[in-house]
């Protein structure tokens, strides 16, 4: 205790640290899950269904057999390189989300913030800065690996990164010339924050000055995680698998929570930056507690409901009743600290809704040429950004003289 | 505070055997590797010293462009061990000691030079620099020779063109 | 005063007639005509001679206390206590050669433009005449000994190139660099002397000069002392520059330039340039007694010997040059003796008639198609009236004939030389003898050419009188050598010189410090005169019955006369002394020693050597340039670690 | 024993400087001895770090020190595309990256 009282600063870094990674990776393995789900009914499939309820343990069960699969490294491969790549991509992935604040800055325990695992003032940035490490994830998967397909797709993927890498910074240049600071929480709250209303009902959301910025960001950053359609490192039909073909067993699996994680802090990002992170649309009133309560209640009695069709699966029942448990005690949650818990509510709220973006792009759009991937990103985007930023500058002098 | 301490030590330590792995290493992106940790042990250096903004643009154009651009050219060159081949007599009898000998020198000199008697970290240290005094004091104050610099940069792209074109 | 305020007008006017002759006519060739160069030469030199009477006209305004005008115009060089302005400064000495240059010169000017019509050369020889103009406007305008130097050198040049200015004719080209070498021997003293000035007196301004002599109330200096040596030293370089012995003998040979430029260049004005220099430092010459004599005595010498030089002379321009120098000592003879006023005196009446001399002697030579030697003429009075009577006027001028100017200027020169103050019986002697010389060997030059029968064939030869544009100067300028001299004709009849007063203030030191003497009867000075007359007819007679009697008459006093004609006629030989006793010496060393020794062997061997060393270097160095960047690398680093190494010693030197 | 001196940063500024020299004349791929250059860059943004702190008093931050870092970043960026792209067209003219091999710029 006495140590605790001495340095707040590690202690409670060290508890926020370790409660963020567990959030983060069961995130992690659920946004599988939610993925395949939503792609199953886009090709009106079923997608999991028989490892627990509606597939609920899938991820679960996907973990332990990556864990248990025989790990191969390639004779030829470059040992050091081979095994320090995936390490590399996860541990940065990782690292990017520590930044993220999901609350408010404001809010302390034991005189540290409780939302941020750390607020630095040039939080943005910092993040660029760890994003832009990931590359060489990828780029050394590529090369250790001494294969064709997976050198091209290391090729590929870092200089897609870095040719996108410049867009996106770009297009959120504009965002800090509103906000004027690189703090991540001073941009949602600080004084040039999204804090208030236009015309008293259009929340005070980056998105709207800065449409055109947000559009450049949400294609270079689907792009830096090399999503569909911008998944050339990975493109089965032309390369196999892409930059991790000789990868098996648990550092593909490494790839694969990286990409996630990615997703997630490009999300958060977008979140932070465009749509007002934590805060909530309707200004933080009272009574907008209920509407977390009332969601997770409806939740809570649909899945008692669902108990109640099919009576034989004892196991069924077992989930459901924690389901149910996790859900009301979410319900109280909000219901009794709601300054704790309205923010992140908002927060992850809006991150679903780019995962569900993420997805429905996996689930329509088809893949682009190498080429055009090039042209679209040099000829298209970066000019757009370019010129969003230098319009966002002189109507900012305009407005502040 | 003997945090700052063990930090850079720790650092110290990262950058002075990149430094050497960079020289030791046989395959070229090795050599890129250990550079990179150099880097990153610089940037949190530079951290310990209140310049963050340095310390973010290091990794970001330092580990994250320019020498990502490196490990770029050397898979698609494909470099693969190098050579050693010696037919630079001088700087083989000669380079390495000499080299040395002017690292000694220049570690000697700054050590002892006048403003090395100033504390770094620890007690009356000065703050970190904000970020907004640092840009103000590159557009105002040094605003010259940023534009300098970008038209630097501009030349610098041109040239890579035409370097890189091939010649039809 | 708009010119006396702007006295660079003067100079500048001349200097860009040059500039637009030289340079422009030069670069355009046929496509820059005559008129063009006419208006440029001519007009510039006019302008400047119109600037010089308006000048004149505001200098008579002065009141004495403004007297000299000095116009200061920048810092030409300052170095330590060495500092030398560019000014230029008007007094009643400078007035007068300004007079006499930029009259003369004008005249010479138009005469040339007849004379040269035909010369290939032509925009070239007027921009060196203006050149020359300009040079010795600055010669004379120049208020320290500095600016007068550039003008005294630069007169020099203009003469080496106008006397070489048929450089393709072997002859002239040898007399333009015997001219140049010959005056360098004097200015090489003259130099001397410049920096002697500077070094006693710590500045060259003629005016502080004459304060500080003053103000330090100098003792005259009858032993051999600084001054002395300052004013011998200055002489030299005028006895360069006026031809006077022993350094005369650049004169004669300078002949061979074209008979304008001997008409104003070796005749009026810059062989004077000796006698104003002269009579500027007048206060420092009469301090030195000793450097006075000096002067009389070579003077007085020099007018005897070159006239008895000029007695047997066969070519009419080497006449005329004899008699220049015999002119020009007498001048000497007057600054020796003290009549500074009387030098200036005869300085200017000799420019009139011996420019005119010159010219006829030009217009002349022009009607006889080249011809220059006197025993191939004779009877030419008929075929050329105008140039013979301006010739017959010229010569009685200088023959002293009343009441032509000549007479008056020489006549003062020798009452002075017999009562002045530094009056010197023996110098009156030879003055007076070579006044009679003089007017013998010049009456023979008019009768040789204009009288007796013709000596030349008519068919090849066609005479012809000289058109307008020459005849107008030698008009003009036979008007001035009659009535020149009458500035001081009232001094005859115990009126005053009127030349005397105007020039007094100039020479008032020189007159302060003069011995007092009792001052002969003024009848004595009329018996003078009247010697002086008889001496000038004694001489017509001689040549009348030499010349115009039995034509073989010469030839027999020649073989009776025997060795001392051909003495006399050899010009004594001097040339050939010189040539065994310098000339021939100074090759041999500069060939066998200069040349093969010095040059060759250490001067090329030095820099082959040179050469060599470094080949052989490269040649070993370039090994270090083996191509390999990190050889390179390891260069850099050499350097670096030294450069470290010194650093550090340094510091640890501060610390 | 817990105040860091800015002596120490500056010494091992020197080091790195040091070890970046001898990369440059030990090496012999060519890319490998623009890293050394991108090293010794980075010794001397260090110094330029440590001297800005060290010009810096507790009231006021010098800033000049991070200015340059700033610029000498910019410059390396500018000199590695050259130099990257003179290395790509090195390897295609010469089929090799070994600087022993190319020495033409001789006598």
């Amino acid at each position: 205790m006495e140590f605790i009282s001495q340095h707040p600063v590690l202690v409670v870094s060290l508890v926020k640290i370790a409660l963020t990674l567990f959030v983060v990776m069961t995130a992690l393995a659920y946004l599988t899950w939610f993925e395949r789900k939503v792609v199953a009914r886009m090709q009106s499939r079923w997608g999991p269904y028989y490892v627990g309820a509606h597939g609920l343990l899938q991820p679960l069960a996907d973990g332990v057999k990556f864990l248990f699969k025989e790990d191969v490294t390639p004779p030829s491969s470059d040992i050091v390189t081979y095994i320090l790549a995936p390490f590399l991509a996860l541990v940065l992935a990782l690292t990017a989300i520590a930044l993220i604040p999901i609350g408010p800055t404001d809010v302390l325990l034991l005189g540290q913030p409780v939302f941020a695992v750390s607020n630095v003032n040039i939080g943005l940035i910092l993040l660029f800065a760890i994003t832009s490490l990931g590359v060489y994830g990828v780029a050394l998967a590529g090369w250790s690996s001494n294969s064709k397909y997976p050198l091209m797709g290391g090729l590929r993927s870092s200089a897609q990164m870095i040719s996108y890498e410049v867009s996106l910074t770009l297009s959120v240049v504009g965002v800090l010339l509103l906000a004027g600071t690189l703090n991540l929480g001073d941009i949602v709250s600080g004084p040039g924050g999204q804090t208030g209303y236009w015309l008293h009902f259009i929340p005070r959301w980056n998105v709207f000055p800065q449409i055109v910025g947000f559009f450049c960001y949400l294609t270079a950053a689907i792009a830096e995680t090399n999503r569909v359609p911008f998944d050339l490192p990975e493109a089965e039909t032309e390369l196999v698998a892409g930059f991790h073909t000789e990868y098996s067993s648990f550092k593909f699996a490494m790839f694969f929570m990286a990409e996630y994680a990615n997703m997630i802090t490009v999300s958060c990002l977008a979140t932070i930056l465009f749509f007002g992170g934590w805060l909530s649309p309707f200004g933080g009133h009272e009574w907008e507690k209920f509407i977390p309560v009332a969601i997770f209640l409806a939740l809570a009695a649909y899945c008692l409901y669902s108990i109640g069709t099919d009576l034989e699966a004892i196991l069924h029942k077992l989930q459901f009743t924690i389901v149910v448990g996790i859900f009301l005690v979410l319900a109280a949650v909000c219901f009794f600290f709601p300054q704790y818990a309205m923010p992140p509510f908002w927060f992850i709220l809006k991150i679903a809704v780019f995962m569900f973006f993420y997805v429905w792009a996996r689930g329509t759009l088809p893949r682009f040429r190498y080429d055009q991937l090039m042209s679209f990103g040099w000829k298209l985007l970066l000019p757009a950004a370019l010129a969003n930023l230098v319009v966002t500058a002189v109507v900012w002098l305009v407005m502040h003289p | 505070m003997i945090v700052p301490l063990i930090v850079f030590f720790a650092c110290a330590l990262l950058a002075v055997v990149g430094a050497v792995l960079l020289i030791l290493a046989h395959e070229p992106i090795h050599s890129a590797l250990s550079l990179v940790l150099v880097m990153v042990a610089l940037a949190i250096l530079y951290l310990l010293l209140g310049a963050p903004f340095v310390a973010a643009i290091q990794i970001l154009v330092y580990a994250g462009a320019i020498m990502v651009l490196f490990v770029f050219v050397i898979m698609l060159l494909n470099a693969g061990v190098e050579e050693r081949t010696d037919w630079s007599k001088i700087g083989k009898w000669v380079g390495l000691p000499l080299g040395f000998l002017l690292l000694l020198e220049i570690a000697h000199w700054l050590y002892h030079s006048e403003p090395g008697t100033a504390i770094a970290n620890g007690g009356g240290a000065p703050p970190a620099a904000s970020t907004f005094a640092l840009s103000t004091a590159i557009f105002r104050q040094y605003l010259f020779p940023f534009e300098a610099t970008s038209i630097l940069i501009l030349i610098a792209i041109l040239g890579a063109l035409v370097l890189a074109r091939k010649d039809q | 005063m708009p010119i006396l305020d702007h006295l660079w007008i003067i100079l500048l006017l001349p200097l860009l007639g040059a500039a637009a002759n030289g340079l422009i006519g030069i670069w355009l060739k046929e496509r820059w005509p005559k008129s063009a160069v006419n208006a440029c030469a001519v007009g510039s030199v006019a302008a400047s001679f119109l600037c010089v009477c308006e000048a004149v006209r505001e200098f008579a305004a002065l009141p004495a206390s403004q007297i000299p005008v000095v116009g200061n115009y920048f810092n030409w060089m300052l170095a330590g206590p060495f500092r030398v302005d560019f000014a230029l400064q008007v007094d009643q000495l400078t007035v007068v050669m300004l007079l006499v240059v930029t009259g003369v010169g004008l005249l010479v000017h138009i005469f040339s433009v007849g004379y040269m019509d035909h010369d290939p050369g032509y925009p070239r020889f007027f921009s060196y005449l203006n050149l020359f103009v300009f040079f010795m406007l600055t010669l004379v305008l120049g208020a320290n000994l500095l600016v007068t130097f550039v003008g005294w050198e630069g007169v020099g040049l203009c003469s080496y190139l106008l006397i070489g200015f048929w450089f393709l004719k072997k002859s002239a080209a040898d007399a333009g660099k015997k001219a140049f070498i010959t005056t360098r021997i004097g200015d090489m003293g003259f130099t001397v002397g410049i920096l002697l000035t500077f070094f006693t007196f710590g500045t060259l301004s003629y005016g502080e000069i004459f304060d500080k002599l003053t103000a330090a109330n100098t003792p005259v200096e009858n032993h051999f002392g600084v001054i002395t040596t300052i004013c011998l030293l200055l002489f030299a370089g005028a006895v360069g520059k006026s031809a006077q012995l022993p350094l005369y003998v650049w004169l004669p040979d300078a002949m061979e330039g074209p008979t304008p430029v001997s008409a104003l260049i070796h005749a009026a004005t810059m062989v004077t340039a000796g006698v104003y220099i002269v009579a500027r430092m007048n206060p420092l010459f009469s301090r030195s007694p000793i450097a006075m004599l000096v002067v009389a005595i070579v003077g007085a010498v020099t007018a005897f010997y070159a006239a008895t030089i000029g007695m047997a002379q066969t070519d009419i321009k080497k006449v005329l040059a004899y008699s220049t120098i015999s002119q020009l000592g007498y001048m000497f003879l007057a600054c020796g003796v003290g009549a500074y006023s009387a030098g200036i005196f005869h300085l200017m009446t000799h420019a009139f008639f011996k420019g005119l001399l010159f010219l006829a002697a030009g217009s002349v030579i022009h009607a006889m198609g080249g011809e220059q030697d006197m025993l191939k003429m004779g009877g030419l009075w008929k075929k050329i009236p105008v140039t013979a009577w301006t010739m017959l006027i010229a010569t009685l001028a200088i023959a002293g004939i009343p009441p032509f100017a000549g007479f008056f200027s020489k006549d003062e020169i020798l009452w002075a030389a017999y009562s002045g103050p530094y009056a010197n019986k023996a110098l009156w002697a030879l003055g007076f003898s070579a006044a009679l010389l003089t007017s013998f060997y010049m009456f023979r030059l008019v009768f040789l050419t204009f009288f007796g029968q013709q000596r030349y064939d008519e068919h090849h030869v066609h005479v012809h009188e000289s058109p307008w544009i020459m005849l107008g100067p030698l008009c003009v300028l036979a008007f001035l050598s009659t009535v020149g001299g009458w500035f001081a004709a009232p001094a005859l009849w115990g009126g005053q010189n009127y030349f005397d007063d105007f020039l007094k203030p100039t020479f008032a030191s020189a007159a302060a410090l003069a011995p007092v003497v009792v001052e002969p009867p003024h009848s004595l000075e009329i018996y003078f005169a009247a010697f002086a007359v008889t001496a000038g007819l004694i001489g017509l007679a001689i040549a009348w019955w030499l010349y115009l009697g039995d034509p073989d008459r010469p030839k027999r006093l020649a073989k009776n006369l025997g060795a001392l004609y051909k003495l006399v006629y050899g010009k004594y030989f001097v040339d050939e002394i010189y040539a065994a006793l310098i000339v021939k010496p100074l090759l041999w060393i500069s060939t066998n020693i200069l040349w093969h020794v010095v040059d060759e062997g250490m001067i090329d061997g030095a820099v082959n050597g040179t050469a060599d060393v470094a080949q052989l270097a490269g040649g070993e160095a370039r090994r270090i340039q083996s191509g390999n960047a990190r050889s390179y690398a390891t260069w850099v680093i050499i350097g670096a670690v030294g450069f470290t190494a010194l650093l550090l010693g340094i510091m640890g030197m501060r610390h | 024993m817990s105040a860091i001196p800015v002596s120490w940063y500056l010494a091992l500024s020197g080091v790195l400087f040091g070890l970046g020299v001898v990369a440059f004349v030990f090496k012999r791929n060519i890319i490998t001895i623009f890293m050394a250059i991108e090293l010794m860059l980075n010794a001397v943004n260090l110094a330029f770090v440590a001297f800005s702190r060290a010009h810096s008093a507790s009231g006021q931050v010098a800033l000049d020190g991070q200015v340059f870092v700033f610029f000498v970043i910019v410059v390396a960026a500018a000199e590695a595309a050259v130099g990257l792209a003179i290395v790509l067209a090195l390897a295609h003219t010469r089929q090799s990256l070994n600087v022993d091999r190319v020495n033409l710029l001789k006598f």
